[in-house]
């Protein structure tokens, strides 16, 4: 019985993707769309909060949003991967409800 | 699958500054009538929905927080606030409504609506639904 | 699967609509169900047929018409936040007294049980908002 | 002195409307002068005379063209976003081909000039807007 | 030559009033509007880092949004005080611009 | 008061989650015709703005980025960026566009637009305005 949780806020201006981090259970799931694409780079001021849950929750960023951006999917921390929007469909049918982070 | 869905309704935003909390209302009260399990949390700006003495006639907008009072008449009795984003803006259960419902299993005594729980706690609500709504 | 969508930002201003609209399409080639779109907040402000974006840039409104009528996906524009916000059918026009109507083909008004309704019927609701 | 006003968000959705025009209501009690009111983004959405809020609440529309309309403010509606979010004036709506129209009175669509030169001409000039 | 400075977000949610205070010379004015007044209060998890500005930042709040979400007066910080929307107008003629954090 | 007034404008908003950045983007160009100083100042998730790389055909949007590539020949040369907005960001300036502009005062010499600032400096443009309008 795990949740999809999605951010689509920059981790840099709002406290979303935070309170999503503060309220995912191990075995959920992370996407981050849209300026929450943001949120899965390397070596930012925010890095280090996301990494303390890649382990027990699988975090991805939506590889469009991402490419629209101009970053790289290298720029990716450790542990965070880029998939489609096939794999968002995915996502969203594996895990049996999904909370949208608004 | 059961006929009955449990849906969660979560609200992160404060009131008046954008619409969100009021058309959420809305939502809940439309839905009370399809007579699935509601509930409602208040986390981050949320909770500043359920504030006691709101005056907006200097606003020029509606003050909907007498609303969440009638929610008991319409079955949603269950409204979980989460006590640390109470903590970190400085508020206590003193500073919110009282919202009651009406118990009429246990001879229509009047029970708190507002269930105040820790972070942990809310996790647990939220990953017991079937439907989440967020606004 | 059985996918209920809901739509809760305005056009061009956020990028949530612009997301629903590649999901629900990622959806459906997988072989998903989008039986129903619900357009709450500003999102009823998809449905303006008078919409006219510049050459260089996506129709949001004739993307969304196009691709419900090709998949036969109910778009459901709500009546409570579309009057706020000044989107009418013929119908509302004619009972509100105004003297025009803007909503496009595809999209029909109707009342907030039909969101209720698409999370009852549906197997998983998203949102794409702000 | 003279205000120059600008409206960045949409009407009941965010405040920005509601402050802005307490704020020149306020201005112009106190003898300043508010020449312009320019509205941008979704702020273009406050113009549509299409709107039906609830009886128990504001209307925002009405509630500016008649402050318009007393105090002799210029409100200007920005024609490029406009066009993007299905607001027309009758001249517009003719061409680009659209069978109806949506702003209201004391509303005018113009070119973002009309933002600079409020800049220039005024001596202060405040933002409502997300 | 001041700066009227005004935040109408919620600094619980959002960075705008960090930045604002980051931004803001001595000498300048802050007027907190909509859910900016939160911004003002006494007590909160933010309140260090407004009242660190206080004494160089002629610090406000807008009082009809503050009754309007249920906050009195009295619940303000020291050095943060409530003005009308006639004293919002004062303030934008009194400084020599306006800047809006939006 | 001259004839000549100081606007700035500031973009604090990333690209294409909101079009607060592409609708920046036409008043600039726009006002470009009223021959005032125009200065433009990213800070914040403004920033991001300016990364180069930019591809939106997955997204369906308007690349609207190169357009910054183009402000030189409407004399606007001056694009602040705050330095400490970059490093919270793990940015640097190598991630961002090359802006030029030809100093015609100087043989049509080309020289950078974008100026990397520290935090204090962009309080200093701030402070230097006749007109602030904020995006």
């Amino acid at each position: 019985m795990a949740t999809l949780h999605t951010v689509n806020k920059s981790p840099f201006m709002t406290q979303t993707l935070l309170s999503c981090l503060n309220h995912a259970k191990d075995g959920d799931a992370i996407l981050m769309i849209e300026d929450g694409v943001y949120g899965g780079m390397a070596g930012t001021g925010l890095s280090d909060a996301v990494a303390a849950r890649t382990g027990a929750v699988k975090i991805c960023v939506l590889s469009e949003d991402l490419e629209a951006r101009g970053l790289a999917a290298e720029r990716l921390m450790e542990g965070v991967s880029a998939v489609g929007y096939d794999g968002f469909v995915d996502l969203v049918a594996e895990n049996d409800r999904t909370q949208n982070w608004l | 699958m059961s006929d009955t869905k449990k849906f969660l309704y979560v609200n992160r935003k404060a009131p008046y500054g954008t619409i969100y909390a009021l058309e959420a209302l809305e939502v809940v009260l439309i839905g009370a009538a399809f007579e699935q399990d509601v509930e409602l949390a208040f986390l981050d700006d949320g909770v500043f929905q359920l504030t006691k003495g709101q005056k907006t006639d200097g606003i020029g907008m509606k003050n909907f927080s007498p609303t969440f009072r009638a929610l008991g008449d319409y079955e949603v009795t269950k409204l979980y606030v989460e006590k640390e984003s109470l903590d970190e803006r400085g508020l206590t259960a003193d500073d919110l409504q009282e919202i009651m419902w009406e118990d009429e299993d246990d001879d229509w005594e009047e029970k708190p609506s507002i269930r105040i729980v820790s972070r942990a706690e809310m996790a647990d609500v939220m990953a017991n639904q079937d439907v989440v709504l967020s606004f | 699967m059985k996918f209920g969508v809901v739509v809760s930002e305005g056009p061009y201003t956020h990028q949530a609509v612009d997301s629903a609209y590649r999901f629900v399409t990622a959806a459906i080639e997988k072989g998903h169900e989008v039986p129903r779109v619900f357009f709450y907040h500003d999102g009823v402000n998809v449905s303006t047929r008078l919409s006219v974006p510049p050459q260089d840039e996506r129709n949001i409104q004739q993307n969304w018409s196009a691709l419900a009528k090709e998949h036969n996906i109910d778009l459901v524009v709500c009546i409570a936040a579309a009057q706020r916000r000044g989107i009418l059918d013929e119908n509302e026009a004619n009972r509100q007294g105004k003297d025009a109507n803007n909503i496009a083909e595809g999209f029909r008004i109707s009342g907030l049980g039909q969101l209720i309704e698409m999370g009852i019927q549906t197997d998983r609701l998203v949102t794409f908002g702000d």
